[in-house]
């Protein structure tokens, strides 16, 4: 854990006020700090979106051997600044890629244990790390039909997972409305015996804070907090009970060289405004 | 939309013309193999190689019904439920793309409940396609296992795995009727050759029952033959051939056009604030007004389509 | 029954006597009388040796629809003349291929249920078709350990089978020491109750007659002669009963035209001396 | 070789350096990658792409006791027997090629009870493999029921399908310690383009828990890149890349040399009279006493080099 909180560029709280960040949206922060997360060699499933900032951010600072993979079918590839994907699956993910293969083979990649992180972003999560990104309501007549899992499911069920979102309590549920993506299910070994001994929820990185998850009940918790954010104002963003150690730790702000990439990749703010 | 059994499976085959013969046919001609009521698989993926143009064909020639699978579904299925060619789609996610937000023409059929979205994990329907490739009746898989996903798909079912006692699930095969499969080339026979991202295309063409290929080009046996090993989907699936330059406009074509974005975005806004009554003139400008697919194009605009074009090619001028 | 005969280029033995035919090896034999049971449009898994020869053979006269499949991996090739590949696993087998798939995926097509007929030689084969390329004698104890199965046992599982061999007592046996590739087993539905319902064995070509198998029983039977040959002779290289029919048919020998074309195409004789 | 658990698998996984970087190294240090009693597959077919240099050095490094895994055995698996470094191979078919009959060498070893070849369909091996690449513990396959072949192999399982009810083969996975895969070219990360006949190899790279690949040639990985869907072998599961010209001599590498059929008529005629004592010459002429691989190939001799590439290039020239 020590060398988690290290390696994400996390300091203690009691170690000081950190130095005045330069100006950053949400979405910039969450890149950035979901960016840290990344380690050098690791191979990355990524979403279109922050996840793919976050990897290229990874990529251009400490991790230059970080392993992009898309659900589309491409291993390795060098996305080029200001021309990022629509979807995962269109050719401009594959731009000076090492390898294409189908969807099902690098999907298969994952249940082969070729994955270390999946990375994604999420609508709604609960209190258990479960995703839901198929219906708000009852599924049977649901008050919104949500676009459903594309492969996140699959991501969600067979790696480590990396989700960042917005830290919001309609976000934060007690219980999804319903299960799109696995996390922790009902907690405790109840995802193992369900199927799914590997992989699971790893962090959720907000724009409050860095969140993990209970080792025994498999609850989330809050591992770290953004500077200037308190443990009641994540409280109070969050829809179930929440612990927050006392000597919670609190992150280094995005510096100017990785909000400077950043907007390289995104000149058009198309994901991080 | 049960499991074949391997008997009819087989008797399916081998009632079909597999020989070496040449099935180039029009639009409208290669219509009339696809019947109201059948399962129909989409080759592509999201704004990949969607096959539009036979797609297009289709809804202009009043197929209803139809039982549509992809492993991404984007604008085109909002356009079949619309259009009332089908009611019912199989797939892992159903929008037209990240960047356009949730599909207000989707959500105003299935939550008035008269479409049908069936979700499965992208993997999974996959493996539903490689299962049925492979003449078996199930691959077995290690996803969607404790999910909401599993508890609403129809047919999939867990195993203890007798070799290691673990819990596996195992996903029916997907045998389509047709598959619509869009590509950069192919001989008149069908031998295509795929360039870039394959998706899940060549399990497609091997599981269905007939194979439909629209194509940028055709190109002669010959030049097949001298790279077989760059053939991906083999003629002896195929069953029409249909020349079709821009066939997946507005969508992209690897290597040859990227999509075209200002009509996503056109579309998009039409459907915004009415999504039934702007699907509907969409149709009406796109689909039927057109007299054929060169109309359709010119609908959408040469600038588009000559900017479509020159980024597409991008990936070769790297 | 009638048209398979027809087309096989069978006469009724009662039409009179066939005339004089060009001289010719046993192999040549066995390729010519193959090569006719091949029909245009189908798809035929071969094997090297006489079947590759008998389908080039099929698709330079009757049948240049025929598409050859290698278990190499080679759908729809055109061998050149005087270049047979060694195995069905070499370049050679490639030349202006349609297509090229890996192994698995090639005999997945039959599986799939693609390929119509499967063509190979024999080494032992018993009353019920089954063959054995595995072992002679005990196969705990062998006295002859042989090369196995190969794709033969895929092939001989999946689809309708010729099988072209010599015709001697040793080789045409009650019961095979081991079923390297099943035929129909023991007989009646046994073969389809193992969980093989398709396929199973069409035509033993032999260089004495063209057999088949009782519909039934699923014992073999003798379809037809070839000239100068008697009942009594091909029951005596039959090591188990083997009906004839009393106006049995009477096979039309190879012309000088098959003659000639295989002779282009194994100049050196490798397969047909 | 028994089916591994998930979790094992998936730990022998992650315990790997999967990263992008430099695997280049000699046909020497490659073979300390090897273990005694390790489960080794190789890539190619009968006489195609056969892994030879790096038989070599295994068996110049007195490696003992692999179990032996390919889609069809050649001599390699005779000098493996005769050397010690095998005494047992899983395969589908054993012998130097139809047209040089039975091995000898296999006979004496296998009929003797010295060594085992433990025999499954060519189809059983490929499925293996596959299922292996899928980190699933079996595939469902429709050949070998019935058979002599399915009473001896180990481990197989039948399943009546709960689907339709049919009776199925389970066939278990192979995830082999080592794959040795002999390429065309591929950069020192390991990515790797095959021309051709692809046999099982991708299966087998995906399957194995590491992969020794000798290339033709190395390429830089900006030339990989420029044409990625041509990879078929992905770095990550790579982790010794060695370059070996003429890497599969005596047998074939699609599209640069056919056999060495003099070389491989001067084996059988080594073998025939005296199998055993036959291998051990050939090993101590080819094996022990040339000093590095290009003596080796001096040793088969420079004209049937030259007409083994003569002949190798013909599927370009026509």
């Amino acid at each position: 854990m020590t060398t988690d909180l290290a390696h994400a560029g996390l300091a203690r709280a009691d170690l000081g006020v950190a130095p005045a960040a330069p100006a950053h949206t949400a979405s910039e922060l969450l890149a950035v700090m979901s960016a840290r997360l990344l380690r050098e060699g690791q191979t990355v499933f990524a979403g279109v979106g922050i996840p793919l900032l976050a990897a290229i951010l990874a990529q251009r600072t400490h991790a230059p051997g970080l392993t992009i993979l898309f659900e589309g079918g491409v291993i390795g590839p060098f996305v080029e600044p200001g021309k990022l994907p629509p979807s995962t699956n269109e050719q401009r993910c594959t731009r000076r890629a090492n390898m294409l293969v189908s969807i099902t083979d690098v999907l298969l990649m994952l249940q082969r244990g070729y994955v270390d992180v999946g990375f994604m972003g999420g609508a709604q999560i609960d209190r258990y790390g479960n995703l839901n990104s198929s219906f708000i309501g009852d599924a049977d007549a649901p008050k919104i039909r949500l676009p459903g899992t594309g492969g996140g499911n699959d991501i969600a069920s067979l790696a480590d997972m990396i989700v960042a979102m917005k830290h919001e309590k309609r976000r934060f549920v007690e219980k999804v409305d319903f299960v799109t993506s696995p996390g922790f299910l009902r907690g405790g070994s109840s995802r193992a015996d369900a199927g799914l001994p590997a992989g699971g929820m790893f962090r959720v990185v907000t724009d409050l804070g860095i969140l993990g998850f209970d080792p025994e009940s498999r609850a989330m918790m809050v591992l770290a907090l953004h500077p200037g954010v308190s443990a009641e104002t994540i409280r109070a963003h969050t829809g179930f009970p929440l612990p927050v150690p006392d000597d919670v730790a609190v992150t280094e702000p995005p510096t100017a060289g990785e909000l400077a990439i950043l907007r390289e990749l995104d000149p058009a703010r198309l994901y991080t405004a | 939309m049960g499991v074949s059994s391997y008997l009819d499976l087989r008797a399916a085959t081998r009632a079909r013309d597999r020989s070496l013969r040449d099935k180039v046919m029009s639009l409208e001609e290669a219509a009339k193999l696809v019947t109201s009521g059948e399962h129909v698989a989409l080759g592509g993926c999201t704004a990949s190689r969607t096959p539009f143009a036979m797609i297009w064909a289709l809804i202009r020639a009043g197929v209803t019904d139809l039982t549509v699978s992809r492993s991404i579904i984007s604008t085109e299925g909002d356009l079949l439920y619309a259009s009332g060619a089908s009611r019912h789609i199989m797939t892992s996610w159903f929008s037209q793309g990240i960047v356009w937000g949730v599909s207000k023409v989707m959500r105003a059929y299935t939550e008035s409940g008269r479409a049908r979205f069936e979700e499965w994990s992208h993997m999974a329907m996959g493996l539903r396609y490689r299962a049925g490739a492979m003449g078996v009746p199930f691959m077995p898989m290690r996803s969607m296992l404790g999910s909401g996903v599993l508890d609403r798909a129809e047919g999939a079912k867990t195993l203890e795995c007798p070799f290691t006692g673990e819990t596996l699930l195992l996903v029916p095969a997907l045998n389509p009727d047709v598959a619509l499969i869009h590509v950069q080339r192919c001989d008149a026979y069908g031998n295509a050759q795929l360039d870039g991202l394959t998706f899940m295309d060549i399990d497609m063409a091997m599981a269905a029952k007939r194979v439909i290929l629209t194509t940028e080009r055709i190109v002669s046996n010959e030049q097949i033959r001298r790279a077989p090993d760059q053939t991906k989907i083999g003629f002896f699936t195929v069953d029409a051939v249909v020349e079709v330059p821009f066939g997946s406009a507005p969508h992209e074509c690897y290597g040859l056009y990227e999509p075209f974005y200002s009509h996503m975005d056109l579309y998009a806004e039409m459907t915004a604030k009415d999504p039934e009554a702007g699907a509907q003139a969409y149709l009406e400008r796109f689909y039927h007004e057109p007299t054929n697919w060169a109309g359709y194009l010119e609908r959408i605009g040469m600038a588009e389509l000559l900017d479509a074009r020159r980024r597409g090619s991008s990936i070769y001028d790297d």
